[in-house]
């Protein structure tokens, strides 16, 4: 399917949807929590107001502006009952970050919705949690041509990068609302204005321009494809674990090594001496082994070389 | 080769004698702090250590000297130290650290007048108790004392021997008036002389023992480098070199380094006797003022007194044994000191029996012939 | 088409750099509301002059919003808890003006000792308490159903289902109210409170104060008097019901007959989304229930299906009615609703075609990324539970930010059951006598003040030896910065007394106290353990405020040296959402770096880094 | 900074095992910082054979011993004194000091500001603990102000030596401080210091657990070590936050650094030409 047949594809599912009375428009914005998906949200909920189209707009706070997974269900049409999409009725997914969009994929129209996508990898702390040699982070390793292989609409842009070469990287959102305009079906000066009225009156041309650059990126996507960017972490053969060497004799339980240890895998026992209580959990950080005064503890870690 | 290629007859002062002695001992370290009436050896060193490859540094005090000097010698280099009486006492400390760790080195005391700052130009014998105890604890130490520049000469390139030979400190008790006083010194051809190297250890590095105890009193050295990776410390250790208090392992090594000179009294004892075998009056004298007694005990020979001069070159460890048998005949034993009374104790102790007399002077003069000739005079008159 | 006012406006507040709303172009009187603005407007409408809170998510915006209407309409006020909220509104009703208390469901709890009194005294001025629940829990301890203790206390509980609804129902359950003489539960969700529509509004409606009403039988609750009042309240449910019967808050939506869905809140907007045609039952209360329409309704259906969230609470009412309906055989009793789960539920039930769905089936061989919440940037409680860590306590948590410190990479807190409950528990642990560990309360200020008053004082009466330590950032964090007594300001943002934690702490008894700040690990380590090794009662102050609120502090970014990093990960041990992996490894290991755009430059992981490879941007620039 | 890995560093390599455990006192700092040491020269590929370690009297004094190397345990204050001689005569042995605050600063003061005035090439490793630990805990020149010692029932009123500062007067040519805990970095600063041609002066700020740490309440061995953060304030990390997080104001890293003449050198190279020109006079 070639771009501009898609962008077409979408403009008619948009047209039926206004038709059709029954069905609404859903976008499902997504995000991590500090990123401005309520705000993104909220402007097409404003365009919707504005062209006096029912908007349902659904999030949760609380603990989830915490770093945490953050999405707004954006419905619209002539009457919208429940506040949020069901599964396999997004027509728009718009995601301000890589795998969060990946996250609520299931959620997209699997015929005719549009995936778009900032390539942009925000990777918390839960997913680097395999600190042993050679351990991979917990982050997706999908590709954004893996997806596009599967939903050939794919929009995956690199709109941070795009709106620092525009000169203002934090107008990265609005490259994106530029993208989405493309599928939704509202007036472009209708998003300029709005987008106009909401940011800091300095950053209004800035963000004029990541407007347009957005749609325009969307319109007629280039060639070679940002979405590239979004590469697997090269996998590295995984080394043997370390292993921890406990010298008892010469332990005098000073404790150090028991509370300096990342991963909590040392205890001092019953007679004052530290002993590895988890021994799969050490990564062979050292921290031990360099904070031992006494010399006690030695890290072995086996490297592949070694091994053969 | 002609006589005069191998003896070059030279006018020098005792202090460049000292220098030059050294250097000719195969010293290639100096480490000195100016103090009179030591100066001039540190300045003759500075000028010829260059020549000859070594090293002169003048340090920030007498503790720092000995302290490099030391360091100097655990590398495996000759070194020397000089200064006088207040900064000898400086360097007490790190002379007992030598002599525990048994690190050779050479320390030339030119002896000045009086206690505390006393008269800096001045000369006396007063250090020669210093040189034996002055430092803490049980010591191991040899002081030579010479009487003339030329012995300066010959005892400065013994001292070496003996600290090398041995691994004790040596120290070298200069009169000031000597360190002082140019004479006309012959200095042999550097081939001639004898110059002895510390043992070098060269067994095994496995089962190598830099302390150990097996016969020989003087254990080899290991050379930094080398590949013993020994350890030099100042307390109490075992024969592998690291410390203990175990007194299994404390006393045998006490017994090896305090009694390793007594062991070797052939390599030790130097002095000299002079109409002894039937001297009545025995007059025990060192450094300058063996010089005047020498005249002294001839002039009461000349009256017909049965008079004697034995003289200590190596003065620690008290060649005792030679001094018993000078007294064998003597019924009063004379000792004249530059100092309030020192040496006379040790007289006494070794000629138990024997009525010991004094000759004391602590003016900042020297004894003078006439002056022990009298008190000669006068032992005689009576008995 | 005008410009809307925006001081009247509560609407679309254009959260961006600039603070400014935008102003669309609609109708005056049809604005995008949350269902909290919305709860909020309706109290407004209703001519409420007083209402308090304790903040709750998801309830906390309906007293932030009241608070945006003038003064002299509303007395507006956080409370330090949900008991004396509730008495506060309650006392506003003996003075003869209509009151609105909000609270999240398990504040309820709290002013539950309040209700089942006042359900007796009834009402002088309209009292209604708005009470949201959080099925699903996206922030709550519990999903606790409030309908149940609605129908505990007897007071009618009524279910909006969208945010227009939620304005209408808190309008009209001040009539009920006052026209029932009953104190009325208005019933929101987090799905209803968070969720934004057109709203349309209409004007306030000042009801003239009534005064005080001088009647003790009614109004002291005393057992003489109670006993004359109880009859009243069972009398006041059939009344109720006979309202019911002729109430537009019950709506039938005729359809097809062969099944007839009983529905509420916004549960009924998932079954008009799947099963449009269908004969509905929309219960605008959920109790009383309206039994006469609903055995009408009932009656003209071949099945009956009840879809409810949380409580078969519905069904259940139904069952005793001897109606044969069915509800949790096919929808969960556990969770949130959405259209897919309600789709499923009656394709279970044989209602819809096709097969169920697993929904947690991942399509495109998608793992999802687990991102779960964590402690900000630069947050001082990490440093906290470092330390308690670092000290091998039994901690006994509480309600806040810092719960999450329960969960990996702290995974310092062993026991979190309510608000307050953190010092009780400690005493109970400390007398249990079986704890080898250092017993360790942690209560943040706002939760102290909430309800951890009277066990700290219980500690100190009863001699138990533990540490409280309490986490004073300076506002209630976790609803999003909310003022309180210990903060000194209130919710309008007008200065007041600042409660002294430490001269009220010292005078319940405790000997030791220490403040101190706990960006200095050191220091702060150090005031643990001392605390830990005093016996009897001890307490921390860690007075670092909240590093977002109500200010957020910034202070230069850091990065990592990448060359000195030994990837020892020590730092991601904070937990820190500013902290990744990097590109470069040590012996295999991801070194870090530090994502400048969420560093806060609270050098925590600079004080924890032990290769001294954590410095601050700007420094770096210098050298 | 090096950022080579650790794996090939088999510490044990470097130590005389078998006078292990060693007497230091749990959580006594000095293990670590001799780690460091070791790791360092191990980094840079000195042969033990070639090393010589001089250390004076104390706790620092004894860390040396345990050193497969030529070890030297001297008197007390005069390392730099025994290691300025050795190294004079064997420019070929790298030589490293190991001493402590009393020991380098108080009876070896004056051999520190005159072993930094030459420049002569030797590292100077001070381990600070700020107390005699040895002799059982009396005040040292860099006990910290009110802290309590044995001498200072009442708390510490003298003034304190800030070390490196001194050093640096001196005119050390290269000068560095780090803390323990950073056992990284602390490797590196050595490294940099034994690499320095001159003399290097490296502060390392070491816990005394057992005997300081007890008497000033300074917590356990963790917290001690911890607490080393709160001591050291580089300037850059100022107005990080609205108020100041550390108490102290140490600087850690390489503080001062100058090219000067390394004295041995400088000296023969001095000597080898005037003496040229004596010869060449002299005909």
């Amino acid at each position: 399917m070639s771009r501009s047949s898609h962008s077409t594809a979408v403009a008619e599912h948009h047209d039926n949807a206004l038709r059709d009375s029954a069905v609404a428009t859903n976008v499902l914005v997504v995000g991590v929590g500090g990123q401005g998906v309520i705000m993104v949200s909220k402007v097409i909920a404003l365009l919707c107001q504005q062209h006096q189209l029912q908007v349902k707009q659904s999030e949760v706070h609380g603990m989830a502006k915490r770093g945490g997974v953050v999405f707004s269900h954006v419905r619209f049409g002539e009457q919208v009952y429940s506040p949020t999409i069901p599964t396999g009725e997004a027509d728009v997914i718009l995601a301000l970050e890589w795998a969060e969009g990946l996250r609520w994929l299931r959620y997209l129209n699997p015929h005719t919705g549009t995936f778009i996508a900032d390539t942009q990898q925000i990777v918390p702390p839960f997913a680097c949690c395999n600190r042993q040699p050679g351990g991979l982070s917990g982050y997706d390793q999908l590709t954004a041509n893996e997806i596009r292989s599967q939903l050939p609409g794919t929009l995956a842009l690199d709109a941070g990068g795009i709106a620092a070469e525009l000169g203002n990287s934090k107008a990265a959102n609005t490259v994106l609302l530029g993208a989405l305009s493309t599928a939704l079906e509202f007036p472009v000066e209708d998003w300029q204005s709005l987008i106009a009225a909401a940011v800091p009156p300095q950053t209004v041309e800035v963000n004029r321009r990541a407007f347009t650059t957005g749609r325009e990126w969307a319109l007629n996507p280039p060639a070679s494809n940002a979405a590239e960017s979004v590469t697997p972490v090269v996998l590295e053969p995984v080394r043997a674990p370390a292993e921890l060497e406990i010298t008892e004799a010469w332990c005098k339980g000073c404790d150090i090594c028991v509370k300096v240890c990342p991963e909590r895998c040392l205890l001092l026992n019953e007679r004052e001496v530290v002993e590895i209580s988890d021994p799969a959990a050490c990564t062979g950080c050292r921290l031990c082994e360099w904070l031992c005064p006494d010399f006690a503890i030695r890290i072995h870690i086996q490297t592949v070389e070694a091994q053969v | 080769m002609s006589a005069s290629a191998q003896t070059q007859m030279r006018n020098l002062q005792g202090n460049h004698a000292c220098a030059l002695a050294a250097v000719a001992a195969g010293c290639r370290f100096y480490a000195g702090y100016p103090i009179t009436p030591s100066s001039e050896i540190a300045e003759r060193m500075a000028g010829e250590l260059p020549q000859v490859g070594g090293v002169f540094i003048q340090m920030e005090d007498e503790i720092a000297s000995i302290g490099a000097v030391l360091g100097a010698s655990i590398g495996g280099v000759k070194a020397m130290t000089a200064t006088s009486g207040p900064g000898f006492s400086l360097k007490q400390e790190n002379l007992g650290y030598a002599m525990g760790a048994e690190i050779p080195c050479v320390v030339i005391d030119v002896m000045r007048g009086g206690p505390s700052t006393g008269m800096p130009t001045r000369p006396s014998q007063g250090d020669v108790m210093q040189a034996r105890w002055g430092s803490h604890g049980d010591t191991v130490v040899i002081a030579l004392v010479p009487d003339s520049v030329a012995e300066i000469y010959s005892q400065t390139i013994r001292a070496f021997n003996l600290s090398e030979q041995l691994r004790v400190p040596v120290v070298v008790l200069i009169d000031e008036i000597i360190g002082h006083l140019v004479e006309t010194v012959a200095v042999p051809a550097p081939e001639s002389l004898t110059l002895i190297d510390r043992k070098w250890a060269d067994s095994p590095v496995d089962t190598f023992k830099p302390y150990a105890i097996n016969g020989d009193d003087v254990p080899p050295m290991p050379r930094p480098g080398a590949g013993y990776r020994t350890h030099t410390t100042g307390l109490t250790h075992g024969e592998d070199g690291f410390p203990t208090q175990d007194p299994v392992l404390v006393a045998p090594m006490m017994d090896r380094i305090l009694g390793k000179l007594e062991r070797h009294r052939d390599l030790v004892d130097c002095f000299e006797a002079i109409d002894c075998e039937d001297a009545e009056i025995l007059v025990v004298a060192y450094g300058i003022t063996a010089r005047a007694a020498r005249r002294a005990v001839r002039r009461a020979r000349e009256q017909g007194l049965r008079a004697g001069l034995f003289r200590p070159v190596t003065l620690w460890p008290f060649p005792e044994q030679a001094l018993r048998s000078a007294a064998a005949s003597a019924k009063t034993v004379l000792v004249p000191e530059m100092n309030a009374g020192q040496l006379c104790w040790e007289v006494e102790r070794v000629c138990a029996g024997t009525p010991i007399a004094r000759l004391n002077r602590v003016d900042g003069e020297v004894i003078t012939p006439q002056q022990i000739e009298q008190q000669i005079m006068d032992l005689a008159a009576h008995e | 088409m005008a410009q809307l006012d925006n001081s009247s406006s509560v609407a679309v507040a254009f959260e961006t750099e600039s603070d400014g709303p935008i102003a669309p172009e609609a109708p005056a009187n049809v604005l995008a509301l949350m269902g909290n603005d919305a709860i909020a407007r309706g109290a407004w409408e209703a001519g409420v002059r007083v209402a308090a809170a304790y903040p709750g998510t998801p309830s906390t915006e309906i007293l932030e919003a009241v608070a945006t209407y003038p003064a002299e309409d509303i007395q507006a006020q956080w409370s330090p808890n949900e008991k004396v909220a509730c008495d506060v509104a309650i006392g506003a009703s003996f003075g003869g003006v209509r009151a609105l208390v909000a609270m999240k469901h398990v504040g309820l709890n709290v002013a539950s000792d309040s209700l089942m009194s006042q359900t007796y005294i009834g009402v002088n001025g309209g009292l209604v308490l708005v009470v949201c629940d959080d099925p699903g829990m996206h922030s709550s301890q519990n999903e606790q159903d409030t309908r149940l203790l609605g129908r505990f206390a007897q007071v009618p509980v009524l279910e909006p289902a969208d945010a227009q609804e939620a304005l209408d129902f808190t309008r009209i359950a001040f009539d009920l109210s006052e026209q029932f003489d009953s104190p009325v539960i208005v019933r929101s969700t987090t799905r209803l409170s968070h969720c934004r529509s057109l709203v349309r509004i209409g004007e306030r409606r000042e009801v003239p104060p009534r005064g005080f009403c001088e009647d003790p039988v009614k109004n002291v609750m005393i057992p003489g008097h109670a006993r004359q009042r109880h009859p009243v309240v069972l009398a006041r449910d059939g009344a109720v019901q006979k309202y019911l019967a002729t109430s537009d808050l019950i709506r039938w939506e005729r359809g097809e007959t062969s099944v007839g869905v009983i529905t509420l809140g916004p549960a009924y907007t998932y079954v008009k989304e799947v099963l449009p045609g269908a004969s509905v039952l929309k219960l605008g209360v959920s109790y009383p229930l309206a039994e006469k329409v609903v055995r009408e309704f009932c009656d003209a259906v071949e099945r009956v299906i009840v879809v409810e969230e949380l409580e078969p609470f519905i069904e259940h009412e139904l069952h005793a009615l001897g109606i044969e309906a069915q509800g949790k055989a096919f929808f969960p009793r556990i969770g949130e609703f959405s259209p897919e789960i309600v789709r499923n539920g009656f394709r279970q039930a044989g209602v819809l075609p096709g097969s169920v769905e697993n929904l947690a089936d991942a399509e495109l061989g998608i793992e999802p990324l687990a991102r779960p919440p964590v402690l900000c940037a630069g947050c001082p409680h990490i440093t906290t539970y470092m330390a308690m860590r670092a000290l091998d306590a039994r901690v006994s948590g509480d309600i806040g930010c810092y719960t999450l410190a329960a969960v990996e990479p702290l995974k310092a807190i062993d026991t979190c059951v309510a608000m307050g409950s953190s010092i009780g528990v400690a005493v109970g642990l400390a007398k249990a006598g079986t704890e080898t560990k250092p017993i360790v309360a942690t209560i943040g200020d706002s939760t102290f003040l909430h309800s951890g008053i009277p066990p700290l004082m219980d500690a100190v009466y009863n001699q138990a030896d533990i540490t409280v330590l309490l986490l004073d950032n300076q506002t209630i964090a976790m609803t999003g910065g909310q003022n309180h007594p210990g903060t000194g300001i209130t919710l309008r943002g007008e200065p007041t007394y600042r409660v002294d934690f430490e001269e009220l702490i010292r005078s319940l008894g405790v000997q030791s106290i220490k403040a101190v700040d706990s960006y200095n690990v050191g220091a702060f380590y150090q005031a643990c353990r001392d605390a830990i090794e005093y016996r009897g009662v001890s307490v921390v102050i860690s007075n670092r405020p909240c590093v977002l609120d109500p200010v957020k502090i910034k202070g230069p970014s850091l990065q990592v040296e990448a060359a000195g990093c030994t990837a020892c990960q020590a730092c991601m041990n904070l937990g820190c959402p500013a902290l990744t992996w990097g590109e470069q490894r040590y012996e295999g290991r991801y070194k870090v770096t530090v994502d400048e755009a969420l560093c806060m430059g609270c050098t925590l992981c600079v004080q924890v880094c032990p290769s001294d490879c954590i410095r601050p941007v700007v420094a770096q620039a210098h050298q | 900074m090096s950022s080579a890995e650790h794996s090939d560093f088999e510490i044990r390599d470097y130590l005389r095992t078998d006078l292990f455990p060693h007497f230091m006192c749990p959580g006594c700092g000095h293990g670590i910082a001799l780690r460091a040491l070791l790791w360092a020269l191990h980094e840079l590929g000195i042969s033990m054979d070639k090393l010589a370690l001089v250390s004076g009297i104390g706790c620092s004094g004894r860390t040396a011993a345990y050193v497969d190397t030529n070890t030297m345990h001297v008197t007390h204050g005069r390392p730099l004194a025994f290691a300025t001689g050795l190294k004079l005569a064997r420019p070929d042995l790298e030589v490293v000091v190991i001493t402590g605050d009393g020991d380098c600063l108080a009876i070896g003061g004056n051999h520190l500001i005159h072993a930094c005035r030459r420049n002569l090439d030797l590292t100077c490793v001070m381990l600070n603990n700020e107390v005699y630990g040895m002799t059982g805990g009396q005040v040292s020149p860099t006990t910290s102000n009110d802290r309590f010692t044995t001498t200072t029932p009442l708390g510490n009123h003298e003034p304190v030596f800030d070390a490196c500062e001194l050093a640096a007067a001196a005119g050390a040519s290269l000068v560095g401080r780090e803390i323990t805990l950073q056992t990284p970095s602390l490797k590196d600063l050595f490294r940099a210091a034994l690499s320095h041609r001159g003399f290097s002066f490296v502060e390392v700020i070491s816990d005394c657990t057992e005997i300081f740490g007890r008497k000033n309440d300074l917590g356990n061995s963790t917290e001690m070590i911890l607490k080393q953060k709160s001591a050291i304030r580089p300037e850059s990390y100022g107005n990080v936050v609205d108020q100041p997080f550390r108490p102290g104001n140490w600087s850690t890293g390489i503080l001062a650094r100058n090219e000067r003449p390394e004295y041995g050198t400088n000296y023969r190279e001095h000597i080898a030409a005037k003496l040229a020109v004596a010869v060449k006079g002299h005909r």
